[in-house]
């Protein structure tokens, strides 16, 4: 339990407090908590149940990743990036190589660049059915948990095969792909879209329209389109605030121009919405992936890139739009081999400010769906 | 005549400009508030201008009269509301309007006063065009111009002492226009204080004067002056009132016991020296004296007062001037000195010449410090002479200015100060030779002074110090040039208005002058034989150019080969006299410790603050024991009554019944003493009671 | 209709858990204790109900005193902090001259049981069996039957009560009200 | 010997329960066999409920202990008993301690009146559906102390969640009860408290009480089915152990013996209350049908069904045997479950047999639907999310409470003219 | 010997004046609200168990106050356990106020009216 006294002074309109009440209480929700996925710490501030602010403690996963590839050439940091957001390795990954690209000025040829949309947005739609298999467990429903796990080792599946990982896969290359795409690839992802499409509907058969998921979740959590602005907030939780932004479609990188899909969007802002949005995401990632099978060029699979990478001197910033929001790496390049400063813009990081908006005023169990539906990593949040 | 019916727009027109600076001043335009308040001040000059033109021909038609303008009452009423007996115990009543007079000494001095004025007013849109409270200052200057207007003006004492004190509160806010420097605001206090004294001379003389004429009125006292010429001659009242006016002169005017503010009054901007502490102001007290002739010739011993005063001040703060190093330093005691000179001319008896001299001096002390202005603005603000030198060829137009001025305060002949001075030493010797012999030296000093300045400035080799000042040495705008030009032009020509009929002249100042004097100069001046001393005028008219002369030569040959680091002829000379000279002969020292007891004699403090300190004494120890002594007593008393009050009345009064009460209800008490518990115990005991009863009855 | 079995053995049984769950609750430090051993108490009685062949009183004792005012004080001594309250004295300062009062009614109870007139005790031994099928039915009768409903108003009065202290509960222990 | 035999037959044919009997020794045997047929329930349960819950997910559940995992409920029993006993330091020891077992009594004790059969139960009370919500409601002291004695905040919390909602929801649940207590005065005048008069009335009736008054019944049925979800703390109304929010409720500082007590104590109460809600409205022992299939035929239909049932489990039972995988590693294992499926199949037999089978007939229906009602707790765990708090409160005292009085006075209503309600439906008074 | 096998009406009364006794020490003697409260349940109780006794007592007697229907008692005591909720319920929530105000349950220090 921690003492009350040692808590920094949360900014809070806690309703005439006095020694008297004997409900206002203190808990300390983590860092070792089922509901907290990971080693997140909530101290949170209650009267009864009802929540009066709380506080996130973060840094129980610190690693330093920013620091250690300060001592890394460019390549050798690549996997690394794999290591924050794990259960997006293949986003972070394109998003580490792209912001190396630009700084060298080198573009992955075209074929590299599809199968790196087919890779991500695969990759897209296994972080959105871990997040939707542990948020459902968070509010009591386990068995979707199983069936999104069930239909993962599908993509797994193929990301193994492609490169021998399934987690952790350091997929791309500086400049390209270091593999050419397996035999046989194009029809398995094809094969994977057939298998997925009904999937989806099951799991929104055993949610979408349950009376006590919709009690669950609607109203919950309930964030402005302008709050997450101001917070910075991006990616499904924005998006389900009424805010129309995505980088792929409005910064485009990596070819998304090419295609052809929606950007789903929510109204209300709360819980639910923000699941309506995630279970459109899945949607609009397979029809990306329907089209960028169809359309994979020959071709080589590496740009011309230097064997021992010296980038000029400069710095750069490049965002990609990964399955939880904007990742952004700011690179600062002293023309060494090794760079200078990389910053990583973690959207778990910045959406978990969003938490305290959130959950304020709201009860301890919208607590444990508020943090299932702002789909952190604290792998990504402490780094 | 429509000029002289619409006389106090003059004044209203600056104060229309300065309220205006000071309610929307911070929102307007650097171009706005140039306009509107050199623009009040022109067309201030342009009515005046008429104003004169207009009285000139209606004086001509009405006997030489003052034209009296008078709007309303303003103190007291025709009813005679606040009556007094005057000193021969006839009835009067105090009255005071808001009325204008304008005769031929207030046409003169409304005409310098406005024209000088706006040429220092043009001067400042370009000397002040990069300083900080440009509205301010020009708002300050404008409320000086209405102030000042005021003073010129007024047709009785009372409104004069209003433009009076406005004229000292402008010089107060303009000496400290620069706030922030602690200097500027001392010296600005120190102006304000000194004047204080002044005034209130100036005030007690009002009072004797009322008393004496049952008038404040210019026109009523003169005239009961006159009249009465005869019965007065000799009055102590009239001595009395006329000295207690003459110490409000000697403060406003910087004469010799009260003299110490002005040379600090130069922590002004430059301008504002010209203007306040030059031309305009500073002569308010000749002008008082001036307007105040009558009553000072029906007073010897007044009139000596005035002429020793005079002169000591001239040679006095002249001595002063021969070792000063900062420019504008110098100008002020060179003003200070010809101050001086003027009081000695009222002494003697020749108002017109002090006049003459103050309209002439107006011309060129202006000049002299817009000349000077002019210098550090090139010199990037430096002031002291002895890092100057050589910018005669860089900055021509305010050399030759300058030039023009020097020769004439020097009393170069056919210069407008030739003939001003040299009419006052004239006269002087008519009144005693002594008294000349003290204007004659002062005049040398001036001399040797002035091109000392002048050498040291423009002609020696340069001694500036720094290399970047050096580089910025650039002539002045126009806006600073053209007034320059414009004042020494009237440097060298104003002189020729009182050109003497001994050189073949007319004297048409005098003449002009003649219906405001003419009393005194009979009185005072019995027609001289003029042509008996002829030749001792030219003898005394060739001395004084001599002496200029000599002068000249002495400063050439001190300074016109002052490199770095030269030394001073005197100090080679005489070191203690430079010592004394350059100190100011101990003055503010002496002052210190006399009277504003900032430094301590021996033990003793002394002056003010000595006041303050032996009052201090006398409040902690004699006051305030008596108070703490009384205090004792109540306190005492107040002990006593309450222990009296808790002992006896409360103890065996109050307590004693309580206490008595509740020992007698203690039993009661033992049955309902709050506890629920104990009335259980109770419900207990009743049901036993009940039950044995009950049971065995 | 047998005979009871071993009635004094329950009796017995039942009484001395009673009377030890009494003195447990005045005597315990801590108030969760107390309402332990009172609940104790409060379930031999219903079984000393049963043998009194009123089942239903019985039934309302488990239900209503055991499972809800129980769990009420329960609820109260969980809500309010307990620890201090049983490190402090636990008797006031009255307690021997209570203790007293209550031993001299105790003497009195005595002396009033072992009273007898006419050489038989106050209260004689009354006893006789009597099948408990239809007490339920006869209590309800008692209360609701339109024609022996004798406590019918008194049922009602009852209720109302009931709601009042509801009311006035909610009031109590409301928070700002 | 022979003694025994006709004493043990001549209980066979009386027509009272050894309650009401009596008859110490055969209430003893009674206890007993309750007792471990509610441990072998409990038992089959653990398995059942983690074997269908991992079908319903898409996974195998227990595989290695025995057969299909047939073991692993021993198996984890075992370990339970062997584990350390943990009482935490600050713990108020002796109410830590007898906090278990208060759960425990309060829900076995319920079963004293549960009618299995016209006579297969303990003792059939005057008050018996009295009793049983009374001792049931015990459960939540036993709770509220395991929560407080543990001396930490998720416990408290837990316990007084758990004891809010469990009281909360007998509000509600008594109210239904009640509405069927008036639906059995119908017929004599008088209504009965007692389980197995309930019963009979609902056999007198000629319909179970879940048809009467349709749709009244229906209501009150659907009031106590959510409520005794809500009672037994079970999903979607599992808050006390919200595993996400208060790691495990009241008994997260239990281990070992203690907490399996509480388990026990748990999926004892949900075969309670399921023996509440079959007693009062699906007709208790009673077979389907009973109006509209009757006549002897029908009956000796009937009767085979228990066995035709345990003979259906045991051919599932030699089909797997079949599917084994022919390894010599897993010959023990289908020896294993060859073994268990003759022993159902054994028993399938003996249910065949003339006398067993009338007397069996009972008790299978009974437990047949209360092992319906089992098997709708695990499919509600499987696939409800779990209901908030203040909602879970909200539902209970806005939702139920209010509907259970409407259901109260409407019944009441009905009741009172009941004829007047037959004739409306065209159907006959008998 | 014999009487004490012999259960009869006096056995419970004495039960319950014992029971009674307690409640009343109890009441008078202990400061913590929580228990003076339990001790009531207590008197009420015995009182409880006195009116079914003697409501057995006058079902065994004869007379139109005897008979099989003389339940009077047990109505009673049903009406008692319903006054025991009431105020237990309201008794409950005075502490629960009390509690907020003054940080304490002991019934000696609810002494507000006295000043």
């Amino acid at each position: 339990m921690t003492d009350p006294n040692t808590l920094s002074p949360l900014d809070l309109d806690t309703p005439d407090k006095t020694f008297l009440d004997s409900n206002e209480l203190v808990i300390n929700m983590g860092p070792q908590h089922p509901a907290t996925h990971g080693v997140l710490r909530v101290i949170l501030r209650l009267d009864g149940e009802k929540v009066l602010g709380l506080e996130c403690v973060i840094g129980y996963l610190h690693r330093g990743v920013e620091k250690i590839a300060e001592h890394r050439t460019y390549t050798m940091f690549n996997p690394y990036v794999d290591r924050m957001d794990y259960v997006a390795a293949v986003s972070n990954g394109l998003g580490y190589c792209e912001a190396v690209e630009k700084l060298l000025s080198v573009e992955a040829p075209p074929r590299a660049q599809y199968i790196r949309v087919i890779l991500t947005e695969l990759n897209r739609i296994a972080s959105h059915q871990l997040w939707l298999g542990t948020h459902a467990l968070d509010i009591g429903a386990i068995t979707p948990l199983f069936y999104t796990f069930r239909d993962r080792e599908e993509i797994l599946k193929i990301f193994e095969k492609y490169c021998g990982a399934r987690l952790t896969t350091h997929a791309f290359r500086i400049g390209g792909l270091q593999y050419e795409a397996y035999d046989g690839f194009e029809k398995e992802v094809k094969n994977f879209l057939t298998f997925f499409a009904p999937k989806i509907d099951e799991y929104e058969e055993l949610l979408t329209t349950n009376r006590i998921w919709l009690e669950r979740t609607k109203g919950v959590g309930k964030i402005s389109g302008k709050d997450c602005i101001a917070l910075g907030v991006t990616g499904p939780v924005l998006r389900a605030s009424g805010v129309q932004w995505d980088i792929r479609k409005a910064q485009p990188y990596a070819n998304y121009k090419n295609f052809d899909f929606k950007i789903p969007t929510g109204e209300h802002g709360d819980t639910y919405d923000r699941y309506l949005v995630r279970m459109a995401e899945m949607r609009q990632s397979c029809r990306i992936i329907e089209q960028a099978v169809a359309g994979i060029p020959e071709g080589p699979i590496m740009a011309k890139v230097p064997k021992v990478m010296k980038p000029p001197v400069g710095e750069v910033y490049h965002s990609i739009e990964a399955p939880k929001g904007e990742l952004g790496y700011f690179i600062v390049s002293d023309g060494s081999t090794q760079p200078y400063r990389i910053r990583v813009r973690p959207p778990s990081f910045v959406n978990l400010q969003a938490l305290d908006v959130m959950c304020r005023g709201q009860l301890v169990s919208d607590v444990i769906a508020v943090i299932g539906t702002l789909d952190i990593v604290l792998g990504e949040v402490d780094r | 005549m429509l000029f002289l019916d619409h006389i106090w727009l003059i004044p209203l027109l600056p104060a229309v400009g300065a309220a205006l600076m000071f309610f929307f001043g911070r929102r307007l335009q650097k171009s706005t508030v140039s306009a509107v308040c050199v623009g009040s001040v022109v067309l201030a000059f342009l009515m005046a201008c008429g104003g004169v033109l207009q009285y000139t021909n209606w004086g001509a038609a009405n006997g030489h009269r003052p034209y009296e303008k008078i709007l309303y009452t303003w103190l007291g009423t025709d009813t005679g509301h606040l009556n007094y007996q005057k000193s021969d115990g006839t009835p009067a009543s105090f009255r005071a309007d808001a009325g204008f007079l304008l005769d031929p000494l207030s046409s003169i001095w409304l005409l310098f006063v406005t024209g000088v004025g706006m040429l220092i007013h043009i001067y400042s849109t370009g000397y002040m065009a990069h300083e900080g409270g440009y509205y301010r200052f020009f708002g300050y200057l404008n409320l000086f111009m209405f102030s000042m207007l005021t003073l010129i003006l007024a047709n009785n004492y009372v409104l004069m002492f209003v433009g009076w004190e406005g004229v000292g509160l402008c010089s107060y806010l303009l000496i400290g226009f620069y706030f922030h420097r602690k200097s500027a605001s001392d010296a600005a206090n120190k102006a304000f204080i000194v004047n204080r004294i002044g005034d209130a001379g100036f005030i007690l003389g009002m009072f004797f004067v009322a008393w004496l004429c049952g008038s404040l009125r210019f026109i009523d006292v003169t005239g009961f002056a006159r009249d009465h010429a005869a019965t007065l001659m000799g009055n102590p009242i009239v001595t009395a009132a006329t000295l207690l006016l003459f110490v409000g002169a000697c403060g406003k005017s910087a004469q010799l016991p009260l003299y110490v503010w002005l040379p600090d009054a130069m922590e002004g901007p430059t301008p504002v020296s010209a203007l306040i502490h030059a031309a305009t102001m500073v002569t308010a007290g000749v002008y008082m004296v001036a307007r105040s002739n009558a009553l000072f010739v029906l007073s010897r011993e007044s009139m000596l007062v005035v002429a020793i005063v005079g002169a000591l001040t001239a040679i006095f703060a002249a001595s002063i001037g021969l070792v000063q190093n900062d420019i504008k330093r110098v100008l002020a005691y060179s003003t200070v000195s010809q101050l001086g000179y003027m009081f000695l001319a009222l002494g003697v008896g020749a108002f017109s010449a002090g006049v003459f001299h103050v309209f002439t001096h107006a011309f060129f002390k202006a000049l002299l410090f817009l000349g000077a202005g002019s210098v550090i603005h090139a010199m990037s603000g430096e002031q002291d002479m002895r890092n100057m030198g050589a910018l005669s060829e860089k900055i021509p137009v305010t050399f030759r200015t300058m030039l023009v001025a020097t020769l004439a305060i020097a009393g170069i002949p056919i210069l407008a100060g030739f003939f001003s001075k040299d009419e006052i030493l004239w006269q002087a010797w008519k009144f005693s030779p002594y008294l000349w012999a003290i204007g004659f030296a002062t005049a040398l000093m001036t001399a040797f002074y002035m091109f000392r300045l002048m050498y040291l400035t423009f002609w020696s080799p340069s001694r500036v110090t720094s290399h970047e000042v050096e580089h910025h040495i650039h002539e002045s705008p126009k806006s600073m040039t053209v007034p320059l030009v414009v004042l020494a032009f009237f440097s060298i020509t104003a002189g020729w208005l009182g050109w003497p009929a001994s050189l073949g002249g007319s004297n048409h100042f005098e003449k002009f002058l003649e219906p405001v004097f003419a009393n005194a100069a009979e009185k005072e001046a019995p027609p001289a034989n003029e042509s008996g001393l002829g030749l001792t005028e030219y003898l005394l008219m060739g001395l004084s150019v001599a002496a200029a002369g000599v002068g000249w030569l002495m400063a050439s040959r001190a300074y016109s080969n002052a490199g770095k680091g030269y030394t001073e002829p005197i100090a080679a000379a005489a070191p203690p006299v430079y010592d004394t000279l350059l100190n100011k002969y101990y003055v503010d020292e002496g002052y210190d410790y006399v009277f504003t007891g900032r430094r301590k004699l021996g033990d003793v403090r002394l002056g003010v603050m000595g006041l303050g300190e032996a009052s201090s004494w006398f409040d902690s120890h004699v006051i305030d024991g008596a108070v703490n002594a009384a205090g004792w007593i109540t306190r005492s008393t107040a002990t006593f009554s309450s222990w009296w009050d808790k002992w006896i009345i409360d103890g065996i009064g109050v307590n004693g019944p309580a206490i008595l009460a509740r020992m007698l209800s203690y039993p009661a008490r033992l049955f309902e003493w709050g506890l629920v518990q104990w009335y259980a115990l109770v419900m207990t005991a009743g049901l036993v009671g009940f039950v044995f009863y009950y049971v065995y009855h | 209709m047998n005979p009871p079995v071993a009635t004094p053995f329950f009796f017995y049984l039942l009484a001395t858990t009673m009377i030890v769950g009494g003195i447990l609750v005045i005597t315990r430090k801590n108030a969760v204790h107390s309402a332990l051993a009172l609940i104790t108490t409060l379930l031999a009685q219903a079984a000393l109900y049963l043998m009194l062949y009123a089942p239903f009183v019985a039934g309302v004792q488990i239900i209503l005193y055991a499972g809800g005012i129980m769990v009420l004080f329960l609820f109260v001594i969980m809500l309010i902090s307990i620890e201090r309250a049983a490190k402090e004295r636990q008797f006031n300062k009255q307690w021997l001259v209570g203790i007293a009062a209550a031993a001299a009614l105790g003497g009195l109870f005595i002396a009033i049981y072992t009273t007898t007139t006419k050489g038989k005790t106050l209260f004689p031994e009354g006893q006789v069996s009597y099948g408990e099928s239809q007490n339920t039915q006869a209590i309800a009768a008692l209360l609701f039957d339109r024609v022996h409903g004798t406590y019918m108003f008194a049922f009602e009065i009852a209720s109302l009560l009931l709601l009042v202290a509801i009311i006035g509960a909610v009031v109590m222990a409301k928070k700002r009200i | 010997m022979h003694e025994l035999i006709d004493y043990i037959q001549s209980y066979l044919k009386s027509n009272l329960t050894p309650g009401a009997a009596g008859n110490i020794f055969w209430a003893t045997v009674y206890i007993l066999l309750v007792f471990v047929g509610l441990s072998i329930a409990v038992i089959a349960m653990n398995w059942l409920e983690r074997k269908i819950l991992a079908h319903m997910q898409v996974r195998l559940g227990p595989m290695r202990v025995g057969p299909h995992g047939l073991l692993q409920p021993i198996a984890d029993a075992i370990k339970l008993l062997l584990k350390e006993d943990i009482i935490p330091a600050e713990a108020d020891k002796f109410v830590f301690w007898i906090a278990p077992f208060i759960v425990v009594l309060a829900a076995f004790t319920v079963f004293v009146v549960v009618p299995f059969g016209p006579t297969h139960a303990i003792t059939d009370m005057n008050i018996g559906i009295l009793f049983m919500l009374g001792v049931s409601s015990l459960s939540v002291l036993g709770i509220v102390t395991a929560g407080w004695a543990s001396n930490s905040h998720y416990p408290l919390i837990g316990a007084l969640r758990s004891s809010a909602q469990m009281v909360s929801y007998e509000v509600a649940m008594g109210l239904a009860v009640v509405s069927v207590i008036m639906m059995t005065s119908l017929q004599t005048g008088t209504g009965t408290l007692s389980m197995i008069g309930i019963v009979q009335a609902q056999q007198t009736s000629g319909e179970w009480f879940i048809f009467k008054f349709f749709p009244l019944g229906l209501i009150g049925f659907f009031i106590f089915a959510i409520a005794m979800v809500a009672e037994t703390n079970r999903a979607p109304f599992d808050l006390p152990e919200a595993e996400s929010e208060l790691t495990a409720g009241f008994h997260t500082e239990y281990s070992g013996f203690r907490w399996s007590l509480f388990f026990l104590a748990e999926y004892s109460a949900m075969i309670a209350v399921s023996s509440i809600a079959v007693t009062l409205w699906l007709g208790g022992w009673l077979r389907p049908f009973p109006n509209l299939l009757h006549g002897s035929t029908w009956d000796l239909v009937f009767s085979l069904v228990p066995g035709l049932t345990f003979l259906f489990f045991a051919a599932i039972c030699f089909f797997n045997v079949v599917r084994m995988p022919k390894h010599p590693l897993f010959k023990i294992q289908t020896m294993g479950l060859a073994g268990f499926g003759a022993v159902l199949g054994l028993i399938g037999l003996v249910m065949f047999v003339p006398g067993v089978r009338d007397r069996v007939g009972d008790i299978f229906w009974f437990a047949a639907k209360v092992a319906g009602f089992m098997y709708l707790y695990i499919w509600y765990r499987g696939t409800f999310p779990r209901y908030r708090f203040d909602q879970l409160m909200k539902m209970g005292w806005k939702v139920l409470l209010p509907m259970g009085l409407a259901l109260l006075i409407l019944t009441a209503v009905v009741a009172m003219r009941a004829d007047l309600w037959d004739q409306l439906r065209g159907v006959g008074h008998p | 010997m014999e009487a004490m096998l012999h259960i009869t009406t006096l056995h419970y009364l004495v039960l319950g004046a014992a029971l009674f006794l307690l409640g009343v020490i109890g009441v008078l003697t202990r400061r913590n609200v929580v228990i003076v409260l339990m001790s009531i349940e207590l008197i009420l109780n015995a009182v409880n168990l006195n009116l079914v006794a003697f409501s057995r007592y006058w079902q065994g007697m004869p007379g139109h106050l005897g008979g099989p229907g003389a339940l009077h008692g047990q109505v009673f005591a049903i009406f008692v356990i319903t006054d025991a909720a009431a105020e237990a319920a309201v008794g409950l929530g005075i502490l629960i106020a009390f509690f907020r105000n003054k940080e304490t349950v002991n019934v000696d220090e609810v002494n507000l009216l006295k000043w």
